[in-house]
């Protein structure tokens, strides 16, 4: 029986955490097994909850969220038995029962960032990240380069919701975010914010611009008004650990970028009208190149800085 | 700063003032009748989620807005109770009621819907649409006049309107009316107006009430016009501001009007660092960008209030046999 | 013999464990003023407001003009035609006269008409009754009088013509009081009922046609006024036979221990409260201060006692005192042995939530000998509690006792206790006795006199004048934050203090005060103001 | 005369409360559909019956004595310090440069230090808003949840910009070196035999926790300092009139009320995560004045609450574990103890009151 643990921002945060529900879900769907869960509400709890299942008997230990890495790296050694799994976290030395999966977002953010320099009239594209924390700027950074891939020239408005959590569920301060970014020009937005996504689409339809998902496919949420969406599949990578079992690899570091479909945009019959060939052809380009190797996206992470846009 | 991007900000500092002014103006009328209230922030919240949940299963934003000033009335009640009947601690009361909204809301969202403490989106007859006054098209291509019509003025929901036609009237209520004379007076010494026949209880209980309504306008407004949906902690602080709003307007509709702008303009300033950038030339980190208007209430509230002196009788329950 | 206007059958009243009223039966007839008397906390004031349905009775009936009649709250009780004159004004400082008078009174649901119709019959009242006010003025602007005449004016307004004054003269001067009487007289002559509450014995023969005695919640006789004599009403007050007089032999007053230079003080609303005023007080001596409240003797204690700051030059003993620096506190006056019996005792000098024995330092709670290393010796301090308690008579005699549940004349002895054990060289003493009876009143009385005769100074504040003649050595007059003189209370009566009290005086030096305010106005100015 | 015996002014009151607060809680989950019989029994299990589940209560608990404490002393001195949750933050802030800049030989020494810095940066966080009342009249309330929110913004300032190692994307510093990590409980209880608390976050500051409870009895009801916290508490006026300086005792009582919800950082950051990281406080600093309120804002009164809450907020999380029960129950639950033991005690004390005088009456 494997079991899930939500990072603080809860279960159902519309984009990383529901992702990972969904992939558990849908592995419960398809095998008829049943898996345990829980939300955390406490730091201290990272670690309750990990022994607490280990103990148990929960065999994959799956967590969500960068916050993990270091509990589960000083759990993981008290139960050799159990197979732990952190997404998106990292640590010096990876545990031999515990596999780290990562994910390449600036990759998925460069494509999505190129398609709104592509379809933006005005010549500005907005950014809208939920709390300012690395991982957030790092998305950004991926789609600053892109943008700038594509119209060197093009403007980049970018905020930040907020600086605590609260700025994962801030619909309301991403909806004015929205309409600040509107007013200095902007015409597509990429909502980077979890739950706060959720009123940058809104705002985004209501107003007539176009806006960018996130992590799931959002493109049904205001059909032909989301651009498209920058996939994460978290909810992939949580059902293939959990189809692995027990048996899962560990004791590595899976990265899943735009060659494993870890990352990627998405295009349904939601967006089809808004993409043309000439958009679809150039992404696709540039996303064989990525694959291999013959373009870099540049990490934000590898020097705390960002060659596009500074944060 | 181009005139149009001023207007944009005034018309974000409209937007996001229109909660705090309503909150303000509900706190007014249970200050002014001597019950501190720092529950408006939970009230809000509750009137949020009910009003989202009630519009989202009737497809009527009329009926959840019904359902918002209801719960939010609720919750006046057992403020009521505490702080007048069972002469409570009012800034205890005020907060328990805070903390009781924080968690029922996700309680009952997460019961009602499944879907993690919030609504589902509002579509359609759910949601307060904006409202284009009259000419507001025509006159749009007027010099100056036509684009702060048209931008600044007209197309806001009606509730935005709402609340700035509560400033007028709760001044002429407060200062025109019976009602108002004894509210105040109640405020200051209840003995006075126990003395002279006119409950205190019963004065004191529709100050809160009316409390309550106005709590239950801003969460709706929240909730159901300037968001399409509830998600848990939506109020964001906005009850606190509005207090402190209060403290700034020393307890006066007209200021309450000019406080919750200001603040309003800070929140706005707050989304567009652009300008502040501009303005002041220089680049501002944003945990300071998002701390700024509690900074500057801060500020307010040590430098410029001077004494504010609240409503002599506030916070005190009225007590006649110790 | 028509139907008594108001008669009351087996009123009683608990507060908690206080029964205030018990089973007390009066009846009153239409067009009489009658007298209710009785020592501090005989439950008077609770006995008429429950007939203005202030308080809830227990027990009891209540019969107006015949008709029983239920008064659950004040409204009843206006529409039955009774008004009151609380003995704490009960009006709204911010609010004008106009709107007190309409509070309540309203005529519709607008303010507009009440407020002209108000204004109509406010001056038509005025006139006849020679009740002036301002109608636009704040109530926190007026004196102590003009706000009692809008309490009048209130009930008036409201057509009552039964009317409760609860001690109406305790803020008045001796000339205000006649006034108040004269009114009272023309009411009684249009056939109104009047109430009047008093503890002054001399009022009561004064105005009043009937009398009742209350003690201990209970109602011990009424009787006609033309029939009775002052010392049967006291004794029947008190329940034995009470000595009026305080013995004591004449001052020998030796070296001058404190003395004021042109004082000023200004209160935090920015009015100046004490305008230049100089004073001495000797060795051996007590130095009285009359005045009716509110005319800056308060100020004058705050000042001295160290928590309000002030200008001009006081002297101890010949060092000066500093009046607005780091050294103008409490803790600093009483290092340079000035104790202070302040005058609202539960406000000030008791913290009422703390015990008996954490009362008896209170401000001299960092005298190092009651310091045990970092911690407090709170055995000794107790120890030493139970023998000043002992020492000073005060009932019951526990430390561990909480303040608030001593009595008041109790709470006064606990305060006296630790300030004049404290053996200080100043005593300044505010109301001494105010809410205590009047066998504490014997003792208090005797404890000053004794400190007195140990040679340390004393400075008597009391609107009390028969305190004042009987306790002073010399008597100083305040009026307006002056001085209005100075006289030896075996050269002076009543009467001409009175006067002195009202502001009249025959010295010219003192007369053209206003000069000298200008003055002060102007140095004030100079100095940057408050 | 006091209308009811002390100890049913102390004991009873609170009980019934929270019996009271109790009874609607288990209504409410009946509500969603749960068995409020289960569900205590799943938590008394998790959080009781367990040396582990203990290890946690007493964590939290260790939490909340800090932070009760805080307001408790603020309370004394009649202010309502709703601040704790910023000042626990920057005390946090304090423990960081302590655990990671100073290179400290054992344990012991770094706990002293890390108990100075902590208690030093919440005292700061709390002395302005203190200073700020007393001097310019700013309403301690708002103020303290101004700085709530701007603590906020400063800790992630700190953390995102200027204490993450490089290449960490989480907003938290580096893990503080070994020499400063205290022990827990199970250091210090397991035997060759059995291990005790394992896995279990309490650590030895629960013990300066229970010391800062007597220790803060001993300020408040036997020094000088406390006489005049006390007495300015009750009644300012006469506060004035005793020479106690009003703007001395706010501000002191405000250091010291900072200065504990300061240390509260010492147990979830050098204690538990030996780390500083973003959301360490959870909101303790505002369960500190349900703490308080249940505790009569008495050391020992707060320290009982402060187990009950522990108990609470564990039992909470079990529930969590096992049960669907959302984790918002357990601020519902805290809603009502707070609402009935703070505001609605004269709901219980009014007829109480009435019963004893009735009694009383009998006996005369
Ligand atoms: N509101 C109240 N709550 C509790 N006890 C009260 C209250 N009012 C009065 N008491 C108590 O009732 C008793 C009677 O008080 P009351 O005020 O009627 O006395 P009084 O005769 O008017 O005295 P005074 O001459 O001081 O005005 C006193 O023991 C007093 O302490
Ligand atoms: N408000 C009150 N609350 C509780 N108890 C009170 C209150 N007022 C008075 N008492 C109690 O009632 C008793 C009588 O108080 P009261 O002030 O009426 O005494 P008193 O007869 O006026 O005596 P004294 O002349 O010494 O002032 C006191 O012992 C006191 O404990
Ligand atoms: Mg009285
Ligand atoms: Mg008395």
């Amino acid at each position: 029986e494997p079991a899930l643990i939500f990072d603080l921002g809860g279960k159902f945060d519309k984009s990383f955490n529901e992702a990972a529900f969904r992939g558990a879900q849908r592995w419960a769907d398809e095998t008829g097994g049943k898996f345990l869960e829980i939300e955390l509400q406490s730091e201290a709890q990272r670690e309750q909850a990990l022994r607490r299942f280990a103990e148990a008997g929960a065999n994959p230990v799956i967590t969500t969220g960068f916050a993990f890495a270091t509990p589960v790296e000083s759990v993981a050694g008290d139960y050799p038995d159990t197979k732990f799994v952190n997404i998106d976290g990292w640590m010096p030395e990876v545990p031999a029962n515990v596999q780290l999966i990562g994910f390449q977002e600036h990759q998925g953010s460069y494509l999505v960032g190129m398609l709104a320099a592509m379809s933006s009239k005005t010549g500005t594209v907005g950014f809208i990240g939920g709390m300012d924390i690395p991982l957030i700027r790092h998305f950004g950074c991926g789609y600053a380069q892109g943008a700038k891939a594509v119209n060197p020239d093009i403007k980049i408005v970018a905020n930040m919701t907020g600086t605590t959590p609260a700025a994962w569920n801030d619909p309301v301060k991403g909806s004015e975010l929205t309409k600040a970014q509107i007013s200095q020009g902007a015409d597509i937005v990429y909502a980077a914010a979890g739950g706060t996504g959720v009123g940058v689409l809104q705002t985004a339809a209501d107003e007539g611009i176009l806006s960018i998902g996130v992590d799931s496919n959002q493109n049904h949420l205001h059909s032909g008004k989301v651009l498209t969406s920058m996939t994460k599949r978290v909810d992939v990578a949580v059902y293939n650990s959990m189809m692995a079992g027990a048996e899962m690899e560990t004791g590595g570091f899976t990265t899943l970028g735009l060659a494993e479909e870890g990352v990627g945009w998405a295009l349904d019959e939601h967006n089809a009208p808004l993409i043309s060939d000439d958009m679809k052809a150039a992404v696709e380009d540039a996303r064989a190149k990525i694959i291999s190797g013959d373009l870099e996206v540049v990490a934000y992470y590898t020097n705390d800085s960002c060659p596009a846009y500074d944060f | 700063m181009d005139f149009l991007t001023l207007l944009q900000l005034l018309d974000t500092t409209v937007r996001l003032a229109t909660p705090l002014l309503l909150a303000c103006l509900a706190g007014l009328y249970s200050e002014r009748a001597g019950i501190f209230d720092i529950g408006l922030e939970g009230k809000m919240l509750a009137a949020a989620f009910f009003s989202a949940a009630f519009a989202y299963s009737t497809g009527s934003v009329w009926l959840g807005l019904l359902a918002g000033i209801g719960v939010s009335l609720v919750l006046s009640g057992i403020h009521g109770l505490a702080s007048i009947t069972f002469r409570g601690n009012q800034l205890i009361s005020g907060l328990a009621i805070t903390m009781l909204a924080g968690g029922m809301t996700v309680l009952i969202a997460q019961d009602w819907f499944k879907q993690g403490g919030r609504t589902p989106q509002l579509e359609g007859a759910a949601r307060f649409e904006p409202i284009t006054l009259p000419f507001a098209e025509t006159l749009r291509e007027v010099p100056f006049i036509g684009p702060l019509y048209y931008e600044l003025i007209s197309g806001h929901p009606i509730l935005v309107y709402i609340a700035f036609a509560l400033v007028p009237l709760t001044w002429w209520i407060l200062f025109r009316t019976r009602f108002g004379l004894r509210l105040r007076a109640v405020g200051e010494n209840p003995a006075s107006v126990d003395t002279a026949g006119v409950s205190v209880v019963a004065l004191r209980y529709s100050a809160v009430m009316i409390c309550g309504v106005l709590c239950g306008l801003a969460g709706a407004y929240l909730a159901t016009a300037l968001q399409a949906g509830f998600v848990k902690d939506m109020t964001a602080g906005r009850g606190y501001i509005a207090l402190a709003a209060l403290i700034f307007a020393k307890w006066r509709p007209w200021y309450a009007l000019w406080a919750t702008l200001l603040f309003g303009l800070f929140q706005a300033l707050e989304l567009r660092p652009d300008l502040i950038q501009q303005v002041i030339g220089v680049k501002v980190q944003v945990q300071l960008l998002g701390a700024l208007p509690y900074i500057l209430t801060v500020v307010i509230l040590a430098g410029f209030v001077g004494k504010a002196i609240p409503p002599r009788a506030g916070g005190e329950p009225y007590v006649k046999e110790r | 013999m028509t139907a008594p206007a108001i008669e009351l059958k087996g009123i009683s009243k608990a507060f908690g464990p206080v029964q205030a009223n018990k089973d007390i039966s009066i009846s009153v007839q239409p067009g009489t003023i009658h007298g209710i008397i009785g020592e501090n906390g005989a439950g008077k004031s609770t006995l008429m407001s429950i007939l203005y349905g202030f308080y809830k009775a227990d027990k009891g009936e209540i019969f107006i003009k015949g008709d029983k009649t239920q008064i659950p709250d004040s409204q009843a009780a206006i529409a039955a035609g009774i008004g009151m004159v609380f003995q704490h004004f009960k009006l709204v400082e911010n609010f004008t006269v106009l709107e007190n008078i309409i509070l309540g009174a309203e005529e519709g649901r607008l303010l507009r008409p009440s407020l002209a119709k108000a204004r109509r019959t406010l001056s038509h009242l005025a006139e006849e009754y020679e009740l002036n006010v301002d109608p636009d003025a704040l109530i926190e602007n007026l004196s102590v009088g003009h706000q009692q005449r809008v309490e009048i004016l209130k009930a008036l307004y409201r057509q009552a013509d039964i009317l409760i004054l609860d001690e109406p003269t305790g803020v008045l001067t001796p000339a205000e009081a006649d006034q108040l009487f004269r009114i009272l007289d023309r009411l009684r002559e249009e056939g109104k009922t009047i109430v009047l509450i008093t503890h002054k014995l001399r009022e009561i023969m004064e105005i009043t046609d009937t009398v009742s005695v209350m003690r201990r919640g209970e109602m011990t006789a009424t009787v006609k006024t033309s029939e009775t004599s002052p010392e049967h009403l006291a004794e029947l007050m008190v329940g034995r036979k009470v000595l009026l007089r305080v013995d004591k032999k004449s001052a020998s007053p030796g070296d001058v221990v404190l003395e004021v230079e042109g004082l000023r003080v200004i209160d935090d609303k920015g009015v100046l409260r004490v305008k230049g005023i100089d004073l001495t007080v000797r060795a051996g001596e007590i130095l009285g201060i009359a005045g009716v409240a509110g005319n800056g003797q308060s100020e004058l204690l705050e000042v001295l006692g160290g928590f309000a700051d002030g200008k001009g030059n006081i002297r101890i003993n010949g060092e000066e005192l500093d009046l607005t620096g780091k050294y103008s506190d409490g803790q600093s006056r009483r290092a340079r042995g000035i104790a202070h019996v302040p005058e609202d005792r539960q406000r000030e000098g008791l913290i009422m939530e703390y015990t008996a024995w954490e009362n008896t330092i209170f401000g001299y709670h960092l005298d190092p000998t009651y310091q045990k290393g970092i911690l407090m010796d709170n055995v000794g301090i107790q120890a030493e509690a139970q023998a000043k308690m002992e020492r000073f008579d005060v009932r019951p005699p526990h430390p561990k006792l909480a303040a608030k549940n001593f009595s008041g004349g109790n709470q006064q002895k606990i305060v006296l206790a630790r300030e004049i054990e404290r053996n200080p060289d100043l005593l300044l003493i505010g109301q001494p006795t105010r809410g205590v009876d009047i066998g504490a009143i014997e003792f208090i009385h005797q404890q000053i006199i004794s400190l007195r005769d140990q040679g340390k100074a004393i400075l008597l504040v009391s609107v009390e004048l028969e305190e004042i003649l009987s306790l002073s050595d010399r008597i100083a007059v305040m009026f307006d934050g002056h001085i209005m003189g100075e006289r030896m209370p075996d050269q002076t009566d009543e009467k001409e203090l009175g006067l002195l009290m009202a502001g009249v005086t025959q010295e010219p030096a003192a007369a053209d005060y206003k000069v000298v305010d200008q003055q002060f106005a102007l140095q004030d100015q100079e100095l940057g103001g408050a | 005369m006091e209308k009811m015996p002390h100890w049913a002014d102390i004991v009873l009151i609170p009980l019934i409360s929270l019996i009271l607060a109790a009874m609607l809680s288990a209504l409410v989950i009946l509500a969603i559909g749960e068995s409020p019989v289960d569900a205590f029994n799943l938590m008394v299990q998790g959080a009781l019956m367990r040396s582990a589940g203990w290890g946690y209560t007493l964590y939290y608990a260790t939490n909340f004595m800090f932070t009760g404490l805080a307001v408790a002393v603020a309370f004394h001195a009649r202010m309502f310090n709703i601040g704790g949750e910023g000042q626990a933050m920057l005390g946090g802030l304090g423990v960081a440069y302590v655990c990671l800049f100073i290179p400290w030989p054992h344990w012991s020494l770094a706990l002293i230090g890390a108990s100075l810095g902590a208690a030093m940066f919440g005292a700061l966080w709390a002395v302005i808003p203190a200073y700020l009342q007393a001097k310019r009249g700013s309403h301690i309330v708002i103020t303290t949840i101004m700085f709530n929110f701007i603590a906020a913004a400063l800790l992630n300032y700190f953390l995102v910009n200027v204490l993450r190692p490089p290449r960490s994307m989480d907003p938290a510093t580096a893990t503080f070196p070994e020499a400063t990590h205290l022990p827990s409980f199970r250091d210090m209880f397991s035997t060759a035999e059995t291990i005790m608390f394992r896995g279990a976050p309490a650590n030895v500051t629960f013990f300066i926790a229970v010391a800062a409870c007597v220790l803060v009895w001993f300020l408040i009801w036997r020094t000088k300092l406390g006489y005049e916290i006390r007495a300015f508490g009750h009644s300012e006026t006469a506060a004035k009139y005793a020479g106690i300086s009003p703007v001395k005792i706010t501000v002191i009582s405000m250091v010291i009320s900072g200065a504990l919800a300061g240390m509260m950082s010492i147990n979830t950051t050098m204690g538990e995560s030996e780390r500083l990281v973003l959301n360490s406080t959870e909101g303790a600093g505002f369960i500190g004045i349900a703490v308080a309120l249940m505790g009569r804002s008495h050391p020992f009164g707060v320290f009982l609450a402060a187990i009950l809450f522990g108990f609470l907020y564990q039992g909470g999380a079990e529930l969590a574990l096992w049960t669907n029960i959302p984790r918002e129950l357990i601020v519902v639950i805290q809603a009502l103890v707070i609402l009935f033991t703070g505001a609605l005690d004269n709901m219980v004390r009014m007829p109480l009151e009435k019963i004893f005088l009735a009694f009383r009456k009998g006996d005369a």
